[in-house]
């Protein structure tokens, strides 16, 4: 649905990019990697384009946010960029943020109300990897091996990015064995929890990341239990494309794969989407998806992104 | 205790003045913070904080201590919104059943601490991790489309104000009045500064913070329900994760000594403001994400400055009157 | 010249405790400073110990003069001091209190056997029994506060100073420690002695220094003094006691104790009839505030109590409280006073529940109740909002008796346990009228626990005598005095070691 | 103290039952529990939570509280992987950075909480909250790379012991000299106890916890620093994020009073282990990631059921030997 800006108080609504001075960016996983890399490369666009970009600090906490979008609407700024923790649960805010002739772009997914989308599917992440560990299960393993998932089930995002890849590496290589699914989105719960997995199955083969962090924690704890950094029968991967992760995809270890999110193009989506709307552009029209990409040793888009960082 | 401000007022008082301060600069700085859909904002976004830092005000100041209430939020939020999405519960369902679930989670920690006599830190730690667990566990994936009638919880609006803000008052009414006009109100007090001596006086030691807990579960779940009604949706991973460190600490930046025995509502209340406002004025400022974090940081070390200093500027504020019986023996009256 | 205090003062927010106090006491004298509650002994006190600065005024100790003093440079001034309140930590053990922040030390550790050896002499030198290493928090009151004077004799001190050391100690133990003054002051130490016994003051004392409302009333020598004048300096002349209520044998028993037995005590059996006073004496452990705890259900008992001729079955407060009984503790700090409550709470709180109405409070109610009760207790200061703990000693035990005897409870059984402790002359002698008019008036029988021969004398119909957890005696009538009492304890004291 | 295991000492650390007992349960149901090398795992990552819960229990004992490790720990981690991987900093300076990032976090906390004298509970929320902030904003991306010169700190082997659990032990060691031997370790319990008694017997009420605070801090980065080396990685964001908690689950657990003046050393390295083997444990058996929270919560229950019916199991286990010297009039010796 286009904004409507029937009964707003019509001074604040902008008619075009020039009245967009500020976009609010409202990410609710502040203490993620990610969101400083997307954050990275929203200031460099943000300053290219002339905007100012604030940030708001939820914490992780969908009450803050709520709390959050609330204060920022009724500050009107010009446009807001919002990660929902639940998407349903911001439907009211966002309906209230148009119906103030404030553009809102879904960040992550989409609601009913809103302006445009920033999207990219966590699920597609997860099952991305999956694919690719399962084939490479197949064919190294004869698909015959153990493997351990470190997942997350507490926000939506890591449910998707969960359930995609569990489902597709299961579906693809039915005879593996799950010898763990243990909670653990940061390097240093993961080291501990895989640590423990190999106490008891010294012979893991595949540990998937629900982030990269994770798998990281995950390639740390094999590195320390004797495993060779290169070993042919093992395959370590994770999501989001984070610095040392594809460090060590690139150094030829067995840190194999990251579905990588572009954070470059995100960062710069935060921007220009709100901006396009406010020139007028549809949803459909401002809206872009991000592609998740599964970066391998090799790719050149893995060199690319860790130039981003540079 | 008179109506007027007068310095005494202000000095036990403390967070007054940095409230009025605060909302001064965040209004210089932003012209936008004292407009009325902002501070009606603030006010319920606040209300789910005052309706659990109001009974765990009292229960800190009996001695006691409730860690668990994050996940008596989530389970609560959970009960209320499984029981609307997914069996159409209206709104008194939705709510017993929230209130039952909370009950049983106060009941536990009451019957622990209370009865048995275990330490409720520790004990309420363990109930906050492992209800949490049972919350996810029972709704592993967001709930939602939870129907009018429960709607209606957190969205309706009495007399001009927001349904949560109406329940927050209610709860700071009823809990005020038992505190100021009951025998009870002084149990709660005597048992926090020593239950012994509260004990050899007949009052029931165990009973009354038992009660404590009890409301402290309710009045948890109850904020659950009603955030989950506001949202349109619950997601027991998150749902009041944190929460009992904001209510902990707005009831001690409320002026409520964690040792027990004293504190006042209207501390308890300002703590609550204090913190609603510092979140919403550094979001409309616009401070940078990592700054906010700071200077939440440092807010709280100013207002352990302040209740520091209250004492000290109450005794200030006490000496001029004073100066002028010095002639008499008699001490001053003292403010409790 | 040992100390000299000359113009010192200090007041809290509004209150003045000392306003311009002068004090000198040389050494090789024993000082008595007296005073009524409140007078300001323990404020001086804490003034020389660093407990905290003066407003004002010099201490002179050890040839210098110093304008606020605090813990360690009074500690190595010389100044040993007792406090009122116990210094001692009571999770540590008897060995580690007496040399706490005075540790002896050997290659930076603790010098465990030379620190044993040193308490070893001077517990002994104290008379003192308690083993080196017992928690002092486990300990009898009379023990603790011997550790605590072995705590300041351990530091050499040129001044010992004393505040209400014997108030929890026995006969006994009060002789000792008399006998330990003495030779200290023999070996050339200043003594600075607070006490509201007056019986040691005539024993002990050279000078008296009396403070009133923070002045110095008087300083004199003792020489020639009567107890009459010391009494007089200290306050006014008390009136005479109300003559005790008839007490009528024919009466059924108003509390009745039958075979009260638990850990160490008993079995007890004992009878107060309506309108009686009845004392227990005994020396520090006999039992006496356990067989009270007992009664009120404090603690686990055997046996069976019975009040106004019906059964007291649970062993709870509550149903004590119910059954018309009510316990003034002696531990008044932790089981008695609210001290940061109000005095209206601290004297009212069981009684609040009484006056409500439709389950609200009356504040008007409650407020002329306590008018009544600190008129006829003469509390003071007579304020109900002021916090307990701004009260004296004296006006503290007041109050909390005040939370029995208002008139709106039906308390028809009265245990004191040690009534009077640390309380002034002249506040004391009011406790014994109150207590004497709610027996004669009120027709209570009150049950008390004391360790002052004097006065279970003064108080008390008839005396119980109690050791190792049983009546061993009773005495009445004329034959109730001193002397006898003190013979009934010591008597079978030493019969107990010719047994042995 | 001897060294024999006598019914008294296991009365007095009643979690060495709970300990034997879950060993047990863990090696039966999954066969690798007692391998040495899980067991040497299980050392390692216990031994940054050990670093920290020492310190901090001697400044719980002192009646203080400090709950700003977990982004003391994050600010150290940060400093160290800083040095290391951006200016190829070696070992030693990057401990050095460490902890002196972690001194000065201390310094403040102390400064506040025992110069000034306001509340440890809000100082410390306040620290946590504004340092966590302060590391992000520092170190927002992923620090990695960091050199064989500082992976030394967290990958070396000193006689056979890995150097997280060398650490370890050296903290537990010195603690519990300073406590056992040292005039200060009798001062530490003097405080926490009374510390007007304390302060009045000319003992440093400043000064001792102030250096603890110091020590914590410092305490709290070179834990960060280690597991940064360990790690290869430092994510300031989520580094030691929750770790106060679980730092002061450890101390709790493992007997020492929140109120102070309480515990022994032996108690937090028991509850230290507690910890680590519950959560390695739940992990070997495979149980469901909301079911390990709901196991933890309760363990943590029943860690203080036991801390509650120690006191009662050592009386019961003092009563034979005492009765045969009921004669003599000497009280049973304490048990500080
Ligand atoms: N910390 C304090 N705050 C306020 N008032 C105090 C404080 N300490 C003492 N006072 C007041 O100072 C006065 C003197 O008290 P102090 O304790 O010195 O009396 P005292 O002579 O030792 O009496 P007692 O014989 O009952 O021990 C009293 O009125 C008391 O209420
Ligand atoms: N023989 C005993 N058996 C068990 N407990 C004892 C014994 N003697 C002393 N106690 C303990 O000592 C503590 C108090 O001793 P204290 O001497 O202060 O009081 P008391 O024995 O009741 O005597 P009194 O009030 O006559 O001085 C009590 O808590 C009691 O548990
Ligand atoms: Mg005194
Ligand atoms: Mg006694």
């Amino acid at each position: 649905s286009a904004p409507s800006s029937t009964k707003a108080s019509g001074d604040k609504v902008a008619k075009s990019s020039k009245d967009v001075d500020t976009v609010a960016w409202d990410y609710p996983f502040t203490f993620l990697p990610v969101y400083a890399g997307v954050a990275k490369f929203a200031k460099e666009r943000a300053k290219e384009k002339g905007v100012s970009l604030e940030q708001t600090n939820d914490n992780g906490k969908p009450d803050v946010q709520a709390s959050n979008l609330d204060t920022l609407i009724a500050k009107k700024v010009p446009a807001i960029v919002s990660f929902p923790m639940v998407f349903e649960a911001l439907e009211t805010q966002a309906a209230k943020a148009l119906s103030a002739g404030i553009i809102w772009v879904t960040y992550g997914g989409t609601l009913e109300n809103q302006s445009a989308s920033i999207t990219f599917s966590f699920e597609e992440g997860g099952r991305k990897l999956g694919e690719d560990a399962a084939a490479w299960a197949q064919e190294n393993l004869g698909g015959k091996g153990k493997v351990a998932f470190l997942v997350d089930d507490t926000i939506q995002l890591g449910i998707e990015r969960t359930k995609g890849m569990i489902d597709a590496f299961t579906a693809a290589a039915p005879d593996m064995e799950v010898v763990g699914r243990e909670q653990a989105i940061d390097p240093d719960t993961a080291l501990t929890k895989t640590k423990a997995i190999l106490a008891k199955h010294p012979d893991v083969n595949v540990v998937l990341g629900i982030t990269d962090g994770a798998a990281f924690g995950g390639y740390k704890a094999l590195v320390e239990s004797g495993r060779s950094e290169t070993d042919a029968k093992t395959y370590v991967g994770g999501q989001d494309g984070d610095l040392g992760s594809l460090e060590l995809i690139k150094k030829g270890t067995f840190y194999r794969a990251s579905a990588a999110l572009q954070l470059r193009d995100i960062g710069n989506a935060v921007i220009d989407v709100p901006l396009a709307v406010a020139d007028g552009k549809s949803d459909a029209e401002a809206s872009t998806d991000v592609p998740i990409t599964l970066v391998k040793q090799g790719d050149a888009l893995l060199d690319e992104i860790i130039a981003q960082y540079g | 205790m008179s109506t007027t401000v007068n310095p005494r007022q202000l000095a036990r008082y403390p967070l007054i003045p940095v409230i009025v301060a605060m909302a001064i600069g965040f209004e210089l700085s932003t012209g936008s913070f004292m407009g009325s859909q902002n501070l009606l904002g603030i006010a319920t976004d606040s209300a789910t904080l005052a309706i659990v830092a109001v009974p765990s005000a009292l229960l800190v100041i009996s001695g006691y201590l409730d860690l668990s209430v994050g996940s008596t939020y989530a389970l609560g939020a959970v009960a209320a919104g499984w029981l609307a999405s997914e069996h159409g519960g209206g709104l008194l369902t939705c709510v017993l059943l929230s209130l039952l679930a909370g009950l049983a989670v106060g009941a536990v920690n009451g019957f622990l601490c209370c009865v048995v006599g275990l330490s409720p830190f520790i004990v309420t730690l363990g109930t906050l991790t492992a209800v949490r667990g049972l919350a996810q566990q029972f709704a592993p994936l967001p709930l939602t489309s939870f129907g009018d009638s429960f709607a209606w919880l957190g969205g309706a609006k009495v007399a001009g104000l927001p349904s949560p803000v109406v329940i927050a008052l209610l709860v700071v009414l009823v809990a005020g009045a038992i505190l100021a006009l009951t025998p009870v109100g002084r149990h709660i007090y005597a048992i926090g500064v020593s239950r012994e001596a509260a004990y050899l006086s007949g009052v029931r030691v165990r009973t009354v913070p038992f009660t404590l807990f009890l409301a402290t579960g309710a009045c948890a779940a109850l904020a659950g329900a009603i955030k989950a009604s506001v949202l349109g949706a619950v997601q027991s991973g998150t749902a009041g994760s944190g929460f009992e460190l904001a209510v902990l600490t707005a009831v001690l930046v409320g002026g409520v000594a964690l040792t027990g025995g004293s504190g006042t509502l209207v501390g308890v209340v300002l703590g609550v403001a204090f913190l609603g406002i510092l979140q919403n004025g550094l979001t409309l400022v616009g401070v940078p994400t990592f700054w906010q974090q700071v200077a939440q940081g440092l807010a709280l070390v100013v207002a352990a400055g302040l209740a520091y200093l209250a004492p000290r500027l109450e005794a200030l504020a006490a000496v001029r009157p004073q100066a002028a019986r010095r002639t008499t023996s008699e001490p001053t009256p003292a403010t409790t | 010249m040992a100390l000299r205090v000359t113009g010192l003062r200090k007041s809290f927010g509004g209150v003045h405790a000392l306003q311009g106090v002068d004090l000198t006491i040389e050494a090789g004298e024993v000082h008595a400073l007296l005073g009524h509650n409140g007078a300001g002994k323990s404020t001086l006190i804490k003034a020389l110990g660093g407990a905290f600065q003066p407003d004002d005024g010099t201490i002179e100790v050890g040839g210098r003069s110093h304008a606020g003093l605090t813990p360690r440079q009074s500690i190595e001034a010389g100044i040993a001091i007792i406090f009122q309140h116990l210094s001692l930590v009571d999770s540590l053990s008897v060995v580690d209190n007496i040399f706490l922040g005075q540790e002896q030390r050997r290659l930076g550790m603790v010098d465990r056997r030379r620190q044993r050896e040193a308490a070893q002499r001077l517990l002994d030198r104290l008379g003192a029994t308690s083993s080196l290493d017992s928690r002092v928090g486990d300990l009898p009151m009379g023990q603790k506060q011997l550790v605590e004077i072995a705590k300041a004799l351990s530091r050499d001190p040129v001044v010992l100073v004393l505040d209400e050391p014997t108030a929890a100690l026995s006969s006994h133990e009060i002789g000792a420690l008399e006998r330990t003054v003495r030779s200290l002051q023999e070996q050339g130490l200043a003594i600075c002695y607070v006490t509201h016994l007056l019986g040691e003051v005539e024993r002990l004392a050279d000078r008296m220094t009396v403070l009133r409302d923070g002045r110095v009333h008087v300083a004199t020598s003792l020489e020639g003094k009567t107890r009459r004048d010391i009494i007089e300096a200290i306050a006014e002349p008390p009136t005479d006691l109300p003559p005790a209520g008839p007490v009528h044998d024919a009466d059924p028993p108003q509390l009745q104790v039958r075979g009260l037995a638990g850990p160490g005590i008993g079995p007890v059996d004992l009878e107060v009839r309506p309108g009686e006073i009845v004392g227990l004496y005994g020396l520090i452990g006999s039992g006496r505030t356990r067989t009270l705890e007992m009664v009120f259900g404090r603690r686990s008992r055997r046996g069976s109590i019975t009040v106004g001729g019906r059964e007291v079955r649970r062993a709870t407060p509550r149903a004590a409280l119910a059954a018309g009984l009510a316990l003034v503790p002696g531990d008044r700090g932790r089981q008695g006073l609210f001290a940061s409550l109000t005095a209206l709470d601290n004297a009212l709180l069981p009684a609040q529940g009484v006056l409500s109405r439709f389950g609200l409070r009356r504040r008007r109610a409650e407020a002329e109740a306590f008018e009544r009760l600190a008129t006829s207790l003469a509390v003071h200061p007579a304020t109900p909002n002021a916090p307990a703990r701004a009260f004296s000693g004296g006006n503290q035990q007041k109050l909390l008796l005040g939370r029995w005897i208002n008139g709106i409870l039906p308390t028809t059984v009265l245990l004191l346990d040690e009534p009077t402790q640390g309380v002034d002359v002249r506040a004391r002698h009011e406790i014994y009228k109150v207590v004497r008019t709610i027996a004669s008036e009120r027709r209570t029988a009150v049950l008390f626990a004391s360790t002052d021969p004097e006065e279970v004398v003064a108080l008390a119909d008839r005396a119980l005598v109690m050791q190792d957890g049983r009546v061993i005696g009773e005495l009445a009538g004329a034959a109730l005095d001193e002397d006898a009492l003190l013979h009934a304890v010591h008597q079978s004291d030493s019969d107990l070691q010719e047994q042995s």
